[in-house]
C-alpha cells in the first residue's frame, strides 16, 4: 500500500469536496457581513437562517434553537458555564460523568474554583454511566447534568434517553456534548430530553473552526462570549459565514448518508475486531462492543506502549491515535480507559482507529496484518513481555 | 517531532535484548508516562563494557534513548560510561523535544541502576555514583502558566 | 455605475484570492489534526508555527506569544475576562473608554455583575481619550487598562504608547482592541508597552471566524475556553488551520502592502471628506480629523435618520453602515456619537463609509454626487428640515 | 429585510409635504429610535379626509408606513380614519420586521394626534379616540432572554 490510511476520523475528518464548493463563494463574493442592512450583506442572514434550518432538521427542532459557535470546545464551555451563572440562584451543583471529554472535565474544575460544585459519576467496565450513581447524586442544589452522546475514545455510547428522563423529572436542565454522536446515530433532542447539545462541524466532514450549541427555548442560558447583537444576541462575534456554510453542507450530506454509511463503517469495525481479537494475543477491546459508535475501535495491547505503536503505523501509512488527539503532549494515561478500570500500563498500550466512509475492506485487512507485526516487534524489545 | 537520528534509533534499535547472567542490570521507570526501561551489562574483568543490552516499554523517545545509550557505553570502562549523560545522548540523537527530555533521563538512569547493581555484586563503589531512584518521574515540573 | 461600490471594510472585507488559495489544500487534503502523532497531522503543527511568525512579526513579538482565537469578540473576551479571574488577588477594578466596541463594553457589564468594578473613562468631541481622567481612575486595586487602539465608527487612533506607558508606571496590565487598526497602522507591541492585543483577520481581507490574542510573556491570564491542550493549553478546541493559514496569509500580504494602500485610502478619504464638507449643507465630520484611521470616514447628516439614508444608498448600488453593524437590530443610537457629545438626532443621522484599497477615485465621486441626491430627498420629508 | 411593498413606498413615498392651515396636524415620535413623524389633515364640512400629508425623520419602514397609513385614510370620513389600526397598515404592506412593528405604531399614533388636533380646534369629540401620546416609546418590550 502506498497511500496514506486514515484510521483517526474521530479526531478530525478532511472536508468534502462538496462542502468546500459550497463555502467558496462566501469568502470572496458573498462577503458581507450578515449584520448589515444593504442587500449583499443581509442576503447572509438568510443564508445562515436557512443553515440553522438543516440543522435544526436534523434534531427535530426548530432553528431559533441553534447557535452557531467556534466549535464543540466553546459549545461545551458556554453550555457549563454560562448555564450554572445563569441558574446560580437555584443552585451551584453539577453531575458529570468521570469519562467527560476535557472540554466539560477542564470547565467543570475551572467552575470548582469559583465554588460550584461537581460530581463526576463513575462509569462501569464499558464506559456506561452508572445511572444508580447518577440518581444518587442529585440534590436540590443540582443545576445541571451533562452527559456525552458518545465517548470520543472508546465509542461507548451512554443512555441518553434515560438519563434525559432523570433530569427532566427532577427538573435538571440536560446538556450531551454529541460532538462524537452527531451525524453518526440519529437524535432528537425533544424524545430524548435534551436541553442542550454541543457538535462541532469538523468531526463530519465540515471545516474546523465552527460548531453549534443546540439550546432548547426557555432555558435561559446566558452569553458567554460578549459582544455585539449577533446570534440572537446570545453569541457575538462577526458570523463566521464560510463556515456556517460549510457544516450545513456537511450535515445535509451526512444525514442523507447516514444509514449506509454507518453499515459500511459497522461492517468494517466487526472485520476489524474480530482479527485482532482472534489473531493478535493479550489483547482487550475497550469499551462496550455493541453500545458503540459504529465507527470506532479501541484495543489495548499488553506489553507495549501507545507512542511507540503509533509511530510505526505511520510509518506504514497509516494514521491511528492513542486516544483523544487533544492530549498529545501530556504524558498521563487516558482518564477514560482509568475510569473503566485498565491499570497504568495497560491504558498506556491501546490504540485507536476510527473509521471513515471511505475505509475499504483491503485497507483494514492491510491493517491487522501491520497491527500484528508491530505488536511482535515491541513486544519483543518490552521488558514486560516474557514469551 | 523527531529528529531522524532518533527515528533511525527507533526503527532499527541497536542492542535490543538481554543478557543471560548479567554483570549488572538496572530498571527504572518513570510512574508519570507509565514508561519502563532495562539495561543489562557484560562487564569484563578491566571492568569494560564488553556488552551491553536493553528492554524498553515506551514511546519512541525512549527506544531511542535506549539504542543510543548503549551504543554510547558499549567498549567503555564503567568509569567513563559514568560520564553518559542524558545531555550526551540527547545531542547524539541531534535533540528531542521538550516534552521527551525526561525520556532521556530514564536511560540515563537506567544506565546508573545497572552499574549501581554490577557495584554491588563487586563489592566495589564508583566515586560520584549514587543508589539510583527506581521512579525518575518527581524529578520533572511541568510549564505552568 | 453598475457594479457594486463596498464601503464598508470596517464591517468586514473579502478574502484575498491568495487567501483562499492557501487555505485550499488544508480543508480536504492537509487536514489532519495538529496535535496528531502521524506526520499527516502533526506537519500541520509546524504550519501553524510559521503563521504564528508571520503574525508575530507583524507586531515585532516572538511566536509563543500569539494565540489564536475565532475571532477579535473572543480575544476581547478572554483578554478581560481570564486576565481579572487571574488576577483577582491583586484588584478588582478595570479601566476602559466609553467608546469601545461592545465586544469589551458588554464584557465589562458582564464582569460588573460577578462583582468586578469598571471606570468608563470620556473621550473629548473627537473621541480621544482623556489622559487625565484616565490617571485619576487609577486606584491601588487596578488590575487592567484596556483602551482600543483605533474606534470601529469614527476611526479616532487613540494615544496608545502614553496609554501604555501610564499603566507600565503604575504595574498595571494594558490591553488593547486593535481589531481596527491590525495591518493599518504599524504597532510595535514593546515600544507602546502592550500587554495583551485583539485582532481579527476578517478585516484585513482574511477568513471570518479566525482572531489572535497577544499576550505577553509572563501575564499570568487564565483560559478562557477551557479543554484540550493545544495552543500551549491557553485555548483549547481543534485548531483552525485553515482559517490560521488564512489569517497569516492576509497579514504577510497587508504588512506588505500597507504603506502605498493606506496612502491611497486616505488620498480617497480626503477626497470623499472635503467634497461633502464642501458640497452638503449641514453636515458635521465624526472623530478627529487627523488622528484618524486612513479609511475612515463619518458624517451626520442633520435633519436625516441613518436608516433610509442606507437603504437609499443600497438602492444606488453603494454598501455603508451608520456605524458598527454589530448593532444593527438595537434602535439605540450609538454610544460612541454620544460620547463626543452628539445630540439623540443628530447621532440617528450618521453614516459611516470604510475605504478598502480597491476602492477608486471615480467610485468616490459617484458616491458624493448619490449622497448629495438622497440626503436632499431625505430632508425634503423631514420633520426637522425647514428650508 | 423589507418587503416590495414596503420598499415601493419607501422610494416613492405618497403624500409627503405640508398642507398649509390644516384642520388638525399631528406629531408623535419614538423616543427610544429618535423618530419622528408628522401628519397633515385637510378635512371637509362632512369629515371627510380631503387631503393627507406627512413628514418623517425615521428608518425605512417609518417613511414607508407614513406612505401607506395616509393613502388609508385618504378620502375616508375621520370615523372610518380612526379604524385604520398600525395592524391595517402592516398588512397593505405585506408584513415588517419584527423590529420595526413600532413604526407602524407610530403612523397609526399620528393619524391620531391629527385626529385629535382636528376635534379640539372644532370643539367636538369622537368616541374611541383618547389623547394620543407624544412619545410612544415606552409600549414597546424588546426581546430577553
Ligand atoms: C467528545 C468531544 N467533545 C468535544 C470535542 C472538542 O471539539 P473541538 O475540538 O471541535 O472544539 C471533541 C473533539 O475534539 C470531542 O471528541
Ligand atoms: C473595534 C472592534 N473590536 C472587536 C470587533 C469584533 O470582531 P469580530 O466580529 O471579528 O469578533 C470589531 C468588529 O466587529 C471591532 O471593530
Ligand atoms: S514519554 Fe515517558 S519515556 Fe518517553
Ligand atoms: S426604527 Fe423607529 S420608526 Fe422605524
Amino acid at each position: 500500500m502506498n497511500k496514506t490510511i486514515y484510521l483517526d476520523h474521530a479526531a478530525t475528518t478532511a472536508a468534502r469536496p462538496e462542502v468546500v464548493e459550497a463555502m467558496l463563494p462566501y469568502f470572496t463574493e458573498k462577503y458581507g457581513n450578515p449584520s448589515s442592512i444593504y442587500d449583499m450583506g443581509a442576503k447572509n442572514k438568510g443564508v445562515i437562517t436557512q443553515a440553522r434550518e438543516t440543522i435544526a432538521d436534523s434534531l427535530g427542532t426548530t432553528p431559533e434553537n441553534i447557535y452557531f459557535t467556534a466549535g464543540g470546545t466553546e459549545s461545551d464551555n458556554w453550555a457549563l458555564i454560562a448555564t450554572v451563572e445563569g441558574y446560580a440562584g437555584k443552585g451551584n451543583h453539577i453531575i458529570t460523568s468521570s469519562i467527560e471529554h476535557h472540554a466539560v472535565l477542564h470547565t467543570c474544575q475551572y467552575l470548582e474554583k469559583r465554588g460550584f460544585e461537581v460530581t463526576y459519576v463513575d462509569v462501569d467496565e464499558n464506559g456506561i454511566l452508572r445511572l444508580d450513581q447518577l440518581k444518587a447524586a442529585i440534590r436540590p442544589t443540582t443545576i445541571l447534568i451533562s452527559v456525552m452522546f458518545a465517548n470520543n475514545e472508546i465509542g461507548t455510547i451512554q443512555p441518553i434517553k434515560e438519563i434525559g428522563e432523570i433530569a427532566h423529572e427532577h427538573g435538571i436542565l440536560f446538556h450531551t456534548d454529541a460532538v462524537q454522536a452527531y451525524c453518526q446515530l440519529p437524535i432528537n433532542v425533544d424524545e430524548y430530553h435534551i436541553d442542550m447539545l454541543s457538535a462541532s462541524a469538523h468531526k463530519l466532514n465540515g471545516p474546523k473552526g465552527i460548531g453549534f450549541l443546540y439550546i432548547r427555548k426557555g432555558v435561559k442560558i446566558r452569553s458567554f462570549i460578549h459582544g455585539g447583537a449577533q446570534e440572537r444576541k446570545r453569541r457575538a462575534g462577526t458570523e463566521n459565514v464560510p463556515g456556517i456554510i460549510g457544516f450545513s453542507k456537511a450535515v445535509e450530506i451526512a444525514q442523507a448518508t447516514m444509514k449506509e454509511r454507518t453499515e459500511k463503517e459497522l461492517a468494517l469495525r466487526e472485520r476489524l475486531i474480530s482479527r485482532i481479537y482472534k489473531e493478535v494475543p493479550y489483547v482487550r477491546l475497550n469499551g462496550d462492543h455493541w453500545n458503540r459508535l459504529p465507527n470506532n475501535v479501541n484495543f489495548s495491547f499488553q506489553f507495549i506502549e501507545g507512542e511507540s505503536l503509533l509511530i510505526m503505523l505511520d510509518m506504514a501509512g497509516i494514521c491511528a491515535s492513542s486516544g483523544s488527539a487533544c492530549t498529545s503532549g501530556s504524558l498521563d494515561p487516558s482518564h477514560v480507559l482509568l475510569a473503566i478500570g485498565l491499570p497504568h500500563e495497560i491504558a498506556h498500550g491501546s490504540l485507536r482507529l476510527t473509521l471513515g466512509e471511505d475505509n475499504t475492506e483491503e485497507e483494514i485487512d492491510y491493517v491487522v496484518d501491520k497491527i500484528k507485526e508491530i505488536v511482535e516487534h515491541l513486544r519483543g524489545m518490552s521488558p514486560l513481555y516474557e514469551d | 517531532m523527531y529528529s531522524e537520528k532518533v527515528m533511525d534509533h527507533f526503527q532499527n534499535p541497536r542492542n535490543v535484548g538481554e543478557i543471560e547472567n548479567p554483570s549488572g542490570v538496572g530498571t527504572v521507570g518513570n510512574a508519570k508516562c507509565g514508561d519502563i526501561m532495562r539495561i543489562y551489562f557484560d562487564i569484563d574483568e578491566n571492568q569494560v563494557i564488553r556488552d551491553v543490552k536493553f528492554k524498553t516499554f515506551g514511546c519512541g523517545a525512549a527506544v531511542a534513548t535506549s539504542s543510543m545509550a548503549t551504543e554510547l557505553v558499549k567498549g567503555k570502562t564503567i568509569y567513563e560510561a559514568l560520564q553518559v549523560t542524558n545531555k550526551a545522548v540527547m545531542e547524539a540523537l541531534d535533540g528531542l523535544p521538550p516534552v521527551k527530555v525526561h525520556c532521556s533521563l530514564l536511560a540515563e538512569e537506567a544506565i546508573h541502576a545497572a552499574l549501581w547493581d554490577y557495584c554491588e555484586k563487586q563489592g566495589i563503589t564508583i566515586e560520584g555514583l549514587e543508589k539510583p531512584k527506581s521512579d525518575i518521574s518527581e524529578e520533572e515540573e511541568e510549564e505552568d502558566y
